[in-house]
């Protein structure tokens, strides 16, 4: 059921791609796709509960959907009657305006358009369909609000935010939670640049049990999705951060609390929130063109992009939060920095153990340095994963992860996914795909023996892992 | 100029291609007198572009430029007024190898649709073969019977109006190869069978939906049709970029800065030959993929008429 | 050891993965007293095994070594003893992502099969979900049932040997999802509904011929399923290698060979930074495909079980 | 009509991928998969012709085909039934030698196993014809005659030999076709090293209409594969060949004929020998390998793949030229140099008009430096392709010819294709796909300014193309 502070998403009802458009609504008033609604109606209903948006801006649950489809089952055989003169739809612009003015339901002036269009019944059941569809999409005002999930949250960052998680696709995430072997009890390390997705989609999966540490980069951890899923509080009981920055150190031994990351503290949270807002900025400043992107030919309306997701929980809390400090005196500040350097102790601690059940990464940044620092703190016989936009600094990790030694089966991959429609004598792959989901390495660590360590030698590469092909080649065992 | 022969320079009555830059372009027709208006300013048809040589770079009114190119089939497919849904050349491609044409063949096409297979298949038949194409949409085929006429490629390519289900190719026992993109091509598998040579010959049917590739390869072994195989082709397009990625601060180790033998600060991989490192950032070229790309065009049934 | 918890040792009882190398590994159950054969040689579970750390490299008896690891579901599916056609990690991602799988979660499965995605299944609603799972064939279920105990996940499964499409999972109004892998999905998504909460939940059924889906899609609408979404999903992975591409002798445009730009007989591509040059060639890391790769596992349909 | 002399190719009737297993039969005697046929019975045939091998490897026209899957057609519906003991075949491995040295059909034996399989019955209908199509593939002898074409060569060399063909997959080599606008009367270059393979399907496309210069590397021209085309002799009329090591010297207007690519002559021959011949060694050392390739689940045979083409019209030339040559005197070798130099001349003569229609480059050298010298020779307005097995090169080419400019619409592609089986309830993509078709750059050539030539630095190449997105800037046309 619907609480008044939960995180839900609402999302109008465009057929097949369902989680495509969610948007969050964690506050009451809600933007998007250029209509406004009032969320107070939604409490009390149940998850799923679908909604129609009145004129007034208000939810009113929805009946049962008449299928407009099969009211009008009158259909061409095939097109060869339709002359194409642009004036086939008797309705004008200003008549379909007028009806809205009037608080015409979305799906009756869907119905007047099809009555209005002198080609509808001439169309084939295909066009007609695609018609309809066009046309409910543009005047029907209806959302649901459904639970999130990562399913939910990868699906919908994918589809609008992609930037801001380095364009990571929600079946490549899919692949990183299953080959990171991720199940409640592990100690996890999770470096993300994914405004929080992927340490959410962990933290799901673990389900409250075991701990994670969360590496960062810059003044503090991003957590804008993590937030959106609506996690129990004990959730973040064992969720730790450590700055990327002393990463270094801590592996030498120099360690200390002494300067935390970036202080006077308040920087933390103005870092934090450049750090999940401009994201989209810096991961477009990422590349430079070599040429105009050709335009795909069914590529989406970028103007249809942008009206999202323009409010969200995070803003809220960080207001809040700035409010109170101002309010804040010294003895506050010192208290808090204490508690700060308590934590990261903590956090320090955990990965000295170097005992982690496995590591994580999707970041903006080059994987190799990442890698070969934070699999010092990973467990043997353990998987790690990471994820990079880009197949190229891949190759490179590869590289030095097999110099390096101490990981085996070693695999450089990349998902292909395909949408199907399936309906009556209409199946086919759907006509857009993505076009890439990025790439993953994974690996499995084991003991990596003293003394080879910093040798990195071709000698030492092919010591690291027993070759089946060269002992072919011998015909006997080495 | 004409669509199956180059020639050197723009004449009058020619088709040619205006270039304005990248995936941007469209088709004009020389006339003396004509002026045609782009973003860049005018274009007079007399003196910018008639003499000129094909490929060259005209300077419009208002001093941006474009650059003039010969009209090929497959300009056109990018450029020509959609009347249908259109095959793209990645299908055109393996339609045209699979269906084993070359200069000679004699093809049987239906619908005309906007006739952008059309001229590919004029192009590889010529100079001696001959494109029957039949289409029910008579506002359509008249189209396309003009497209032909000013594209020179006239006497290649018999236009009919007609149903290919009722009514057929209008020949028969005399092509290498037919091609069927009609809504129901199990309905004219028959007709196909008889406009093929006695001796036999190729088959492709495009249909976007399984359903249709079904009942047609039904419809195939039925008509004795062998080496019925289904395929589908799809397009990966890449930019090509120069991408940076910033290497993390992992923070200085003290004094001591070699333990895991990447360096941060200091840029200075040797093992990675493909890093052009400036400060904190390695540079590597990268062909991307479009964020969204075509997914699905049509299933591509290929089939032989069998000798008994 | 466990499938659902990572232990640090090698205890007497545990399924232990032993790596000979790329992807040549196979699972052992280690008992003292007992010795595996590899290519290697003997390895001795008693000395060799029991205690030592998972992850260590192992020294067999003729000299060579390889490495035990922790079994994990991922590893148990490249090494399990195939009784049937197995889903494999690729799919298996996908379906748990989809379906919602999460620590406590109650999942319905038919059937069991080799029971790949079971050990993956159980390992993600561990350690306070439960997955119920229906095997027609009696042989396989009590094979299943076998493996779970072995594993240190009995408590987690409830393995019935029955025909799904006529009795049903034997539950009903518990599972968070269900999913099918049978060869009529379609005869089993009324039982699949009430195997489901009341307050609903998600399924998904896996078929690798497009009939199957288009009948479960028609059954799922009928017993009033949303969201119905059908997916495929494909697993592409790379060789690294480093490639060499000779550099064509062009000849020496007599004194002066600087007229294209590139030479080359000297080495010297300053705008080519992937280039480490040999005499002649080009060298630079690729990541390449397999010559021949899987092309189809089956499509995935998952839908949602309505409110109302 | 099948006569004497043809080539023409036969192949196993394995059901679906038909062409993937010709064999060359332009000699009389063939050894094809482990089986041995004499092709005289053929001659005379129409092609399209399948035959059958009797047991003394004579060819005997094949009756209708009767469907053994029709008359068994008693199917469980599911294997729940099905024990697995590896006891479900009653006949041993003896019983069924002693029915083929008995000189029992195929067909017959293959019936005889349906029958004495305990299991059959109770197999799914799937499963049934999997057990009858793998049973076919191995005791049936059924050949078919077809006759030679691009689609048949191609996807047989990339099915059988990929490496004399660099990988380059057969809808790799339709889309170069199509791309290149290749027809009759054009003048083409063509640089390749595909065993001839793409000068074949160019000059099919061609159909002996215009002319093609050929460019190659080393001592001659390799064109094994171009001979299995059987294409008429005018078609060679109009096909010349050029050295690729004389390409700097024409361009440099320092050409001579003084010096040919490779005397004495003999060495041309041996040369063009060892091209052919050693070329597959040539590719496998190209790539290193970082570690043991990982085996697909369903990697195909190894074995299975070597046991062809071993007999070659191009090895039988060559014998004939050999044993020629050893009798020619001083005379007539002198007579062919004279001949050879005014064929080099004629071909140099072409290339300098620089009026190319268009330029295919399918090569194991990498691109760059080939396009940025052959392009000089290309009229404008003209498609070019290359093709490379990596992606990697093209990228450098792209940027090459970018700095370069006098060449528009530049495009990196690939394909992907995949198979499917469509059988009553039983369609679904196949099981095994090609992982790679490799790679192409295309473009079409314009009239390069002169004082721009040289110039490489980023301004130049902005200039060289008008980009849309920079107006669109600066709101007004530049």
């Amino acid at each position: 059921m619907l609480k008044s502070l939960d995180t839900a998403w609402a999302h109008p009802l465009a057929a097949e791609n369902f989680v495509d458009q969610c948007v969050e609504v964690s506050v009451r008033k809600i933007i998007f796709e250029k209509q406004w609604f009032y969320l107070d109606n939604a409490i009390g209903h149940i998850y799923g509960t679908t909604f129609e948006v009145t004129s007034g801006g208000n939810l009113q649950p929805k009946q049962e959907v008449e299928e407009t489809t099969t009211e009008t089952k009158e259909a061409g055989t095939d097109n060869r009657n339709i002359v194409d003169d642009g004036k086939s739809q008797k309705l004008t612009h200003d008549d379909i305006k007028a009806l809205k003015d009037k608080g015409i339901k979305g799906q009756e002036i869907v119905q007047q358009l099809i009555e209005n269009s002198t080609t509808f019944r001439d169309k084939t059941e295909f066009a007609q369909d695609k018609y309809i569809k066009k046309k409910k999409k543009k005047y029907e005002a209806v959302i649901t609000i459904v639970k999130p999930s990562t399913r939910i949250l990868s699906t919908m960052y994918y589809a609008r935010e992609p930037g801001k998680i380095n364009h990571l696709r929600y079946d490549t995430l899919a692949q990183m939670l299953t080959l990171g072997n991720i199940h409640a009890g592990n100690k996890m390390i999770v470096m993300e640049t994914c405004a929080g997705l992927v340490l959410g989609a962990v933290m799901e999966r673990m389900g409250g049990y075991g701990s994670i540490i969360q590496m960062y980069p810059g003044g503090g951890p991003v957590r804008a999705a993590t937030s959106c899923f609506g996690f129990p509080k004990p959730f973040f009981d064992n969720l730790h951060e450590f700055p990327l920055s002393k990463v270094e150190s801590l592996l030498s031994g120099t360690f200390t609390t002494e300067t935390l990351p970036s202080d006077p503290e308040e920087n933390t949270l103005v870092e934090e929130e450049s750090n999940g807002l401009s994201e989209e900025k810096q991961t477009s400043l990422q590349e430079t063109e070599e040429e105009p992107a050709p335009e795909a030919p069914m590529e989406i309306n970028p103007a249809e992009e942008q009206d999202t997701m323009d409010i969200n929980a995070e803003d809220v809390e960080f207001k809040e939060n700035k409010e109170k400090e101002n309010k804040e005196n010294v003895r506050e500040k010192q208290m808090k920095q204490w508690e700060r350097r308590k934590k990261l102790k903590e956090a320090a601690a955990l990965l000295s153990e170097k005992n982690a059940d496995g590591l994580i990464v999707a970041s903006k940044f080059h994987p190799t340095p990442l890698l070969l620092s934070l699999l010092e703190f990973v467990a043997p016989s353990r998987p790690f994963v990471v994820y990079c936009q880009y197949k190229e600094p891949l190759l490179e990790c590869y590289t030095k992860l097999r110099e390096r030694g101490g990981v085996i089966n070693l695999k450089l991959s990349e998902t292909w996914l395909r949408n199907y429609q399936v309906l009556p004598d209409r199946s086919h792959p759907k006509l857009t795909m993505s076009g890439g989901g990025g790439y993953l390495l994974s690996g499995i660590t084991v003991i990596l023996e003293k003394g080879k360590a910093d040798s990195s030698n071709s000698e030492a590469l092919k010591m690291e892992e027993p070759s089946s092909k060269r002992c072919r080649l011998q015909d006997l065992p080495c | 100029m004409s669509f199956v022969e180059y020639g050197d320079t723009i004449k009058d009555g020619d088709t040619a291609i205006v270039f304005l830059g990248h995936e941007s372009m469209f088709p004009v027709k020389v006339q003396h007198g004509t002026v045609t208006q782009t973003k860049y300013g005018v274009i007079r048809h007399s003196t910018d572009l008639i003499g000129k040589k094909y490929g060259s770079k005209v300077t419009c009114s208002k001093g941006g430029w474009v650059f003039i190119l010969h009209p090929t089939p497959e300009l056109w497919t990018m450029n020509l007024p959609h009347r249908t849904q259109i095959l793209y050349s990645t299908d055109i491609s393996l339609i045209t190898m699979m269906l084993e044409l070359k200069p000679g063949s004699i093809v049987c096409e239906s619908g005309t649709g906007s006739g952008s297979l059309s001229h590919a298949l004029i192009r590889t038949v010529a100079p001696t073969g001959h494109l029957y194409t039949v289409e029910f949409h008579q506002q359509r085929a008249e189209k396309a019977q003009e497209e032909f006429r000013e594209h020179g490629v006239e006497h290649l390519v018999t236009v009919t109006n007609q149903d290919v289900c009722k009514n057929g190719f209008g020949v028969s026992n005399i092509a290498d190869a037919v091609f069927l993109d009609i809504p129901s091509p199990w309905e004219a598998i028959g007709h196909a069978k008889s406009a093929l040579k006695a001796e036999g010959g190729r088959i492709c049917s495009f249909s976007p939906c399984i359903e249709q590739v079904q009942r047609t390869c039904l419809a195939m072994e039925e008509y004795g049709f062998t080496e019925i195989n289904t395929l589908e082709i799809l397009l990966r397009v890449y930019n090509v970029r120069t991408i940076s990625l910033q290497i993390p601060d992992l923070g200085k180790a003290a004094e001591d800065n070699s333990s895991t033998g990447f360096d941060s600060s200091k840029p200075s991989h040797q093992g990675s030959p493909c890093a052009n490192l400036q400060q904190g950032t390695v540079q590597f070229k990268s062909g991307v993929p479009l964020r969204e790309v075509v997914g699905h065009t049509g299933y591509l049934t290929f089939a032989t008429k069998s000798l008994m």
